[in-house]
């Protein structure tokens, strides 16, 4: 157990390590650089920066020096100080921006992650358990049509419904009285009562997913010989079912965790730029279509070590739950 | 545009007024009202609560001994609320200052007829007889929003501590208009008393006071050429009475390093740093009517009244009435809009398009709100760039018959009704019609729609041979072909418009192709000058003395002549170097030699008839043969207002020289309760 | 009480597929006494399996007992038809395991691979017997011992992986006594173990057979085996029996070709073989099972005239054989006896 | 695309264990016969729904094919008497009430509140425009090359300014269902290409990964998880916001093509690789290797052939998430862009909700989308199954 752990820490690491080297090379990516971008915003909002002053900052950002130079040096400031650089659009360090976006990022994602299992794994051993009966046939089309309808657009046709049919704006994470307020339960049911729909959203289509996995898995399990022994023994269908393949079947799920996980990341992004989320999405968008790299850069490192740290912890969970691999 | 409200008479009743306020500038000096009575004022419930349990003086005390009076734009008000707004985050700064600044001199408009420069926080202002030397004196009794007297130290802190700094890495602020070279055209700074202070520059700077009026010298919203000293001292590192624990903190609060970067956002010269600028640090002291309570990180951001705040209204209510402001965050202006919709704001300007004037119009029940439109000095335009890098470009673009095929080729009624709901007038890219510039000849230069005319006067130059997909061809073989680069952020202006322009080139045998480049990379192309069709509005076309970059051709999102401007730019104002690429030369006899020439005199000519008279060259320059091919302009610049709102006029001219929203005079408006 | 503990009578069981129908066994009868061991061998899909699964009746849709008797006589003479009961009820859930038991042919798959053996186990004894959670361990180590296996009390914390082929086919045996089952259904339960472990299993069921005196039906392909542990065979062909009798007249008088095929398939210490023979050709599909003798495509003794749909014949005193030229292929047995 | 996968082959066990039975035995003769590439045609024209959606992609890509005849309109004609006109009812009720063979569509009144400036259409039913088909009209090159002026049907010369919008038109009176042609050809396009590239990207890699093993092997299934365990969205948001802006829309389409072919190319990858893991063992592999064939030629020539079938399946499954994600892009606005026109772009304009509230109709790329990414599905599941040996 130890040693498996150890393994995929080292491993997580380093993929950790790369991902920062993609990052960084996602800030120096674009043509021209940040620094021109950022006066061409201060000019839209109505300032004006003369040449100079874009020189100083050239200055101040090392811009000038070689690649591998910029990347240690960026890396030495978010491992000792967390400070993941400056937002050229904002003006701040970027870390003052981030950590609450990310903390209802990832809540949108767990909540997300909770409804998709609360969904995918009853339904998928509905459908296993019923094969071929009618309400399998229906949740495989669910599930295909699930597949086969982006998050943007579920996300526009909600919008689109809450907006013509009940006259409401669907949109944000808060009702306004709340957005600033200090956290009570109040705000917290508001904070539910707004959740759901995102939830719903980035959901839909892993759900729809999961369901096929967890059938799939399920149909492997229901017939092995255990199951047959444990019917033998003369446990209900109820209870069997729940305790052996269901139990089994759940495995391969947990490890599905890691790869869904990009998947849910990117379903909350896109999600929360249509719905208007205070989540990272929409700052994402704004970092990259203003170029504001360090921010993108940032952002993108953030959520796929959220992302490698989900999976290593899927791994952890897989192995808590699956004596096999834990003793590999 | 009779059919929104305002008419084009109006305008140019406004153009008079603005024309005459130029005229008042000059030289005769502007005092406030005589101060009303001690015991007359009155001041906001909040603030009497204050004042009842001893935390604050009483008003008579916190408010200057002639305090500024202001005329309510439709009454007086009432006291409380607080106006919901809504904003891009910290770096849509000009949404909230422009709400707030207080300069020295500012534009003030009781009604769209009346844009004059008034004095505010001072008394008044005088020059002498050649502009060169600016005397201005405080209002006695003046104070901080901490209680703190205001006074010349103020200045000169901010002379030694702000202004002069800026000096060493940029030429001093543009706005500001310095003349001659070296340190002898660096604004002096003599401090007479506590009350009054001179400017002087080595040469006439006629345009100082206009330029004042729209920039605060380097602190954002700050009282222009006044910095609190008292507070601000604390946070100068280097200097005896810094205060090493409050750095620190604020370090740690803004995660920074040096306190340096406290002062400067990102660099020296850059008086925007977290410590200095009250949009970020609600313990700033500020003269402005609201002052920050939170940090614009947090949303929504919130605007708490200004005890101190120095103006009162015609029956001696201290100002604002309004008790504070909460600006909430969106990232999309597409929220904003179901914002608005739902009746979540309370009044807003900034960041309204009229592209959605019908939305706002159809839910203005819903909303409880009424869209006011006001008239932005804008005209959408596509700038053929005549100094472009090719000759053979250049020998297209630079005819003026060519441009005017151009111009008459576009359907401006048809576009107009397309992309914008016929709500924009038709016309030239040429002073608005509010505007002292205005001339009704120039406006309506090229603008009717004549395919025929337009193909004729291509054939006439010599592009009458066509290839077998019917494009034109130049006398050299060459396919008449062009790029229109363009940015989706196009101010108020709508992407589409270049879709329906390239369709109306295109049927007059110009092939086009477009170019969509993020902003930033649409101004370092045309700094690189080798843009061939830009697009970009005329804007500025106010006040256009203000700021006339839009026609002296060197503003950086300018296109129709980069490269000349620019060389023209460096041999009158002999600063000499410059980081373009291309710099060309103009021909001998160019126009745009003239003028350039007619801006350096009009800048340093006391005289105000010469004057204008120069500068009303430079318009007939472009009058002549229009350089920038305007298209439909002066948009309605909708303004949503909640039903409870008041004093919020209608009819204004938005424009950056005017200050937008603040010409309106927000302390004034009001919630009805 | 009579000694039969089991009785099945012309069990139809069919499988109702998109392609058709599989009529998986079709009329099968056997019977089983109190304590004795039965012997089930066929090639794979002639039904062997089925059949054991429909006496738990545990056949799985598609599948489904069409029609037949299961009678089980576990508490009195009155039997219970266990065919007719509902297979999610509580009566036929009492039955399984409590009274009849099962080992399946995987002892690898027959485990849960993420449960231990001890909670596997326990649940089994906590659900027929009225035991507390320490009781039913205690039984259950005792049970482990029993089999043979080393460090019990360690090895109810153990996961099937753990353990070697041999271990887990005793933890299952010992699973399976765990209430004291009156039939203990053994489906292939040495197929999937070397061939020593088989020897050992064998015995110890024999002896466990002794010492807890159940009956048993042990279910195989291998006819070799039979022959060390069962007291009657039913040789079963596609779903049909083929031949029926007591070990020793299988194995001395078989009297159905297929029974012989089988037989010349085994390695005998008896007869010296070059090679072992194989049967020739393959099952048949089982949607589109042969006309007339179900065996006649890989019959070498066919005959159209005589073969035509067989009966299942009674050749002798407790031997049934389903082939029609049954005298005439087996002349040892038309010596002796003669057909009713 | 990784749920999908596993569902097929894992179905095929699920009824072994009761029936001990192979109850495949009847085609035994037939696979005896048949090329692989027949047996697979059988299976799959057993799988009715994956065949109505490979008919209905070939609808699709026929459209896009011939986009240009099948439109009525240029895509990005505009017309200021005719923004936001709801789709219309093409009706065989003539105007005076008859039922005639020729559909056709009433005229239009338009209406502007001169308050809100909102303009609404009013039915003209004293005006009736027949449906004329093969009209004369604007001159195109069919194919790119057939210069001709016919397109499939249209108002014809009669209407005049009054025109015809199957599928409603948008706010600049440019006719969706044009549109919708016309994006066809981008969108399903880009579907196709960056799939070719995937393919040969994982060939490459997948086979290298799979024939040489070792470190190779070890290196090449480092990077794919690596792409696999980070989230793809931001990092394509942030590749396509690093494309270079000044690139011409044609360069941006392959830029954002090859992007999104680096999605695709690890999931084949990684099942080529499987494949080659398990060939390379395969007697045919080894004589060919000791008859001293080269490495690349044994590759091509005796290993790829053997498992096509499989990677056409594969291909099949991938195409979809790349249709969504150039969709997504493109809707976010760092992909595609005006005045190119794909789904994406379309679906960009229906981003604003007012708007789509007031025309619906402007979702309508979305169904396109949907319809075809369920079809790419579909026909990709049947086709695994067809390919897969093992299934039923």
């Amino acid at each position: 157990m130890f040693q498996f752990l150890m393994r995929r820490s080292l491993a997580a690491l380093a993929t950790i390590w790369v991902i920062s080297i993609v990052s960084f090379v996602i800030i120096q990516l674009p043509p021209g650089d940040f620094l021109t971008t950022y006066m061409a915003n201060l000019r839209e909002m109505g300032e004006r920066v003369p040449e100079e002053q874009i020189a100083a900052m050239r200055e101040r950002y090392g811009l000038g020096e070689p690649m591998f130079v910029q990347y240690y040096k960026w890396m030495r400031g978010i491992i000792q100080d967390g400070d993941f650089g400056r937002s050229m659009e904002w003006g701040v360090p970027v870390s003052m921006l981030l950590w609450d976006r990310i903390g209802l990022t990832v809540m949108v994602g767990l909540s997300s992650i909770l409804f998709v299992w609360v969904v995918a794994i009853p339904v998928g051993v509905y459908s296993a358990t019923h094969q071929y009966s009618i309400l399998d046939y229906l949740f495989t089309f669910i599930g295909f049509l699930g597949l086969a309808i982006p998050n943007f657009l579920l996300a526009l046709v909600l919008m689109w419904i809450g907006w013509s049919v009940f006259g409401q704006n669907v949109g944000g994470l808060y009702s306004p009285e709340y957005s600033n307020a200090p956290w009570s339960i109040g705000k917290f049911i508001d904070l539910l009562s707004h959740l759901w729909i995102p939830m719903l959203i980035v959901g839909t289509s892993w759900t729809a997913g999961l369901i096929r996995t967890m059938r799939a898995n399920m149909l492997d399990e229901i017939n092995q010989p255990y199951v047959e022994t444990a019917r033998a023994k003369g446990l209900t269908e109820w209870r069997l079912v729940w305790k052996y393949p269901v139990r089994v079947a759940l495995n391969p799920f947990i490890s599905t965790v890691g790869y869904a996980l990009p998947q849910i990341v990117g379903g909350v992004l896109i999600t929360a730029v249509v719905l208007n989320l205070p989540t990272i999405g929409p700052l994402l968008l704004r970092a990259l279509l203003s170029q504001d790299m360090f921010m993108a850069g940032a952002i993108v490192m953030i959520l796929s070590i959220l992302t490698v740290i989900g999976t290593l912890i899927s791994d952890i969970l897989l192995a808590v739950f699956d004596p096999r691999i834990r003793l590999e | 545009m009779g059919k929104n409200g305002l008419s084009r008479r109006d305008f140019l009743k406004a153009s008079a007024a603005a024309a005459a306020a130029v005229v008042a500038a000059r030289n005769v000096p502007v005092t406030s009202a005589a101060p009303l009575r001690q015991g007359m004022y009155k001041e906001a419930p909040m603030l009497a609560d204050l004042v009842a349990a001893g935390d604050l003086p009483p008003v008579e005390q916190r408010l200057p001994v002639n305090p500024r009076v202001i005329t309510p734009t439709h009454e007086v008000g009432q006291y409380g609320g607080t106006l919901r707004r809504a904003f891009k985050g910290l770096s849509d700064r000009w949404g909230p200052v422009k709400l707030s600044e207080e300069g020295a001199i500012q534009w003030d408009a009781p009604d769209p007829e009346n844009a004059t420069l008034v004095a505010n926080y001072i008394s008044e202002w005088s020059q002498n007889e050649d502009a060169s030397e600016y005397v201005f004196t405080l209002r006695e009794g003046l104070k901080w929003s901490d209680g703190m007297p205001f006074t010349t130290e103020d200045v000169q802190f901010y002379y030694d501590k702000i202004f002069i700094p800026q000096l060493h890495t940029r030429p001093g602020p543009l706005q500001v208009g310095l003349t001659g070279e070296g340190d002898e055209g660096i604004m002096q700074l003599e401090v007479i008393d506590e009350l009054t202070w001179k400017v002087s520059f080595s040469t006439p700077n006629p345009l100082f006071v206009l330029r004042f009026g729209n920039d605060t010298m380097g602190m954002i919203a700050g009282p222009s050429m006044a910095a609190p000293k008292h507070y601000l001292e604390k946070f100068l590192g280097d200097a005896d009475t810094a205060d090493q624990a409050l750095i620190d903190a604020a370090m740690a609060a803004n995660g920074v390093t040096t306190w340096q970067e406290l002062w400067y956002e990102s660099g020296p010269g850059d008086a925007r740093g977290p410590i200095n600028f009250f949009f970020r640090n609600p313990d700033l002291p500020v003269i402005n009517p609201w002052r920050s309570l939170n940090s614009p990180l947090d949303d929504p951001w919130v605007m708490e009244r200004n005890p101190y705040y120095h103006a009162v209204d015609t029956e001696g209510n201290q100002l604002p009435y309004i008790d504070g402001m909460s600006h909430a965050l969106f990232q999309e202006t597409e929220t904003l809009n179901l914002w608005i919709a739902q009746g979540l704001i309370d009044m807003q300007q900034r960041h309204v398009s009229s592209a959605n004037f019908t939305f706002f119009k159809e839910n203005e029940e819903a909303g409880d709100y009424k869209v006011v439109t006001w008239k932005s000095a804008t005209t959408n335009a596509f700038h053929p760039n005549i100094s472009h890098p090719d000759p053979a470009i250049r020998a297209v673009f630079d005819v003026a018959e060519f441009r005017e095929a151009l111009s008459i080729a576009i359907n401006r009624e048809e576009l107009n009704e397309l992309v914008y709901s016929g709500l924009l007038e038709p016309r030239q890219a040429s002073p608005v019609s509010g505007s002292p510039n205005f001339d009704p000849e120039f406006e309506t230069k090229w603008i009717e729609y004549d395919p025929d005319r337009a193909n004729q006067l291509l054939d006439d130059l010599g592009y009458d041979q066509r290839d077998g997909d019917g494009y034109r061809l130049r006398p050299d073989g060459e396919r008449l072909a062009f790029t229109i680069t363009y940015s989706e952020a196009l101010s108020n202006m709508n992407p589409d418009e270049v879709q329906v322009v390239t369709s109306y080139w295109e049927a007059i045998g110009i092939q086009i192709s477009q170019q969509v480049l993020e902003r930033s990379l649409l101004e370092e192309r045309n700094r690189a000058g080798d843009i061939e069709i830009g697009v970009w509005p005329v804007d500025r076309s106010s006040v256009v003395m203000g700021d006339p970059r839009r026609y002296t051709g060197t503003i950086d999102d300018g296109c129709w002549a980069p490269n000349y401007a620019i060389y023209m730019a460096d041999i009158v104002y002999g600063d000499g170097t410059t980081d373009r690429p291309f710099v060309l030369e103009p021909p001998a006899d160019h126009p745009v030699r003239r003028i350039a020439e007619l801006w350096d005199q009009v800048q340093k000519e006391p005289d105000e008839a010469t004057r204008n008279a120069l500068f009303k060259e430079i318009m007939d320059i472009h009058k002549e043969h229009p350089y920038m091919i305007g298209t439909v302009g002066e948009d309605p610049a909708p303004v949503i207002v909640k039903n409870y709102v008041g004093n919020v006029g209608s009819g204004f001219i938005n424009d950056d020289t005017m200050r937008n929203v603040g010409i309106a005079r927000p302390k004034q408006f009001f919630i009805r309760s | 009480m009579s000694d039969v503990l089991l009785e099945v009578n012309d069990l139809h069981v069919s499988f109702f597929l998109t392609e058709g129908i599989v009529r998986a066994v079709s009329g099968v009868s056997f019977q089983i006494e109190r304590g004795k061991t039965l012997g089930i061998v066929g090639e794979s899909g002639c039904g062997k399996s089925v059949t054991a699964r429909a006496i738990l009746n545990m056949v799985r849709p598609p599948g489904r007992i069409v029609s037949g008797e299961i009678n089980y006589y576990g508490q009195s003479d009155t039997p219970i038809d266990l065919a007719k009961l509902d297979p999610h009820g509580a009566e036929i859930r009492r039955i399984r395991w409590g009274e009849i038991s099962m080992i399946f042919q995987e002892p690898m798959t027959s485990l849960s691979p993420v449960h231990t053996i001890g909670n596997q186990m326990i649940e089994a004894i906590r659900l027929h017997m009225d035991m507390s959670k320490q009781d039913a361990a205690a039984h259950a180590v005792g049970l482990l011992a029993r089999v043979g296996l080393a460090q019990p009390e360690r090895l109810l914390t153990r996961y099937r992986h753990e353990l070697s082929g041999g271990m887990r086919q005793r933890v299952m045996i010992a699973m399976a006594l765990s209430c004291n089952p009156k039939l203990l259904i053994a489906d292939e339960p040495t197929t999937a173990v070397d061939v020593t472990t088989q020897a050992q299993i064998l015995n110890l069921m024999r002896d466990l057979q002794q010492e807890f005196g159940m009956a048993i039906i042990f279910i195989t392909h291998a006819l070799g085996v039979i022959a060390e542990v069962a007291d009657h065979v039913v040789v079963m062909y596609l779903g049909e029996e083929a031949e029926v009798a007591d070990v020793d007249t299988i194995y001395y008088k078989a009297a159905h070709p297929y029974t012989q095929a089988l037989l010349r398939s085994i390695p005998r210490h008896d007869i010296k073989l070059d090679r072992l023979e194989t049967i020739e050709g393959n099952v048949p599909d089982p949607m589109n099972m042969p006309d007339g003798c179900k065996f006649h495509p890989r019959c070498r003794h066919y005959d159209p005239g005589k073969c035509a749909n067989p009966a299942l014949l009674q050749i002798g005193e407790q031997h049934w054989s389903r082939c029609a030229r049954a005298h005439e292929i087996n002349p040892q047995l038309s010596r002796t006896e003669q057909p009713s | 695309m990784a749920n999908v996968e596993q569902r097929g082959q894992k179905a095929n066990s699920e009824l072994s264990p009761i029936l001990d039975a192979d109850i495949l035995e009847p085609e035994k003769e037939k696979i005896a016969v048949a090329t692989p590439r027949q047996l697979m045609w059988w299976k799959f024209r057993k799988h009715r729904v994956a065949v109505f959606s490979g008919i209905l992609l070939i609808i699709f890509y026929t459209i896009a094919l011939f986009a240009d005849f099948i439109s009525p309109y240029d895509p990005n004609a505009f017309d200021a008497k005719h923004k936001f006109v709801p789709p219309m009812y093409v009706s065989f009720i003539n105007e005076d009430g008859n039922f005639t063979l020729r559909p056709g569509v009433h005229g239009l009144i338009l209406h502007k509140n001169p308050e809100t400036l909102r303009i609404t259409y009013e039915k003209d039913k004293s005006v009736w425009y027949p449906v004329h088909f093969f009209v004369r009209e604007r001159p195109y090159k069919l194919l790119g090359f057939i210069e001709t002026d016919i397109h499939l049907f249209g108002l014809g010369e009669e209407a005049g300014s009054d025109k015809i919008f199957v599928l409603g038109s948008d706010r600049l009176g440019r006719d969706m269902l044009s549109r919708i042609f016309y994006g066809a050809r981008i969108s399903l396009s880009i579907g196709l290409v960056s799939v070719f590239l995937s393919l040969t990207l994982g060939i490459v890699l997948g086979g290298i990964s799979g024939y040489y093993g070792g470190w190779t092997d070890n290196i090449i299934q480092r990077v794919i998880e690596f792409i696999r365990s980070v989230p793809g969205l931001p990092l394509w948001m942030a590749l396509s916001a690093a494309l270079p802006s000044d690139w011409s829309q044609i360069r941006r389409y392959f830029g954002i093509t090859i992007i999104l072919s680096m999605i695709g190319w690890t999931e084949l990858g990684r099942q080529v690789r499987g494949r080659f893991l398990a060939l390379r063992t395969e007697d045919f592999v080894l004589s060919a290797r000791l008859s001293g064939a080269r490495d690349l030629r044994i590759i091509l020539r005796h290993m790829v052939p053997s498992f096509t079938s499989h990677i056409i399946a594969s291909l099949t499954l991938s195409v979809p998430g790349i249709i969504l994600t150039e969709t997504g892009l493109s809707f976010l606005g760092l992909g595609l862009r005006q005045p190119v026109v794909s789904w994406g772009v379309l679906l960009q304009e229906a981003q604003n909700i007012r708007t789509v509230a007031l025309a619906p109709w402007l979702l309508l790329p979305g169904l396109a989308v949907v319809l075809t990414v369920l079809a790419f599905n579909f026909l990709g599941d049947g086709l695994r199954d067809a390919a897969d040996p093992f299934s039923r």
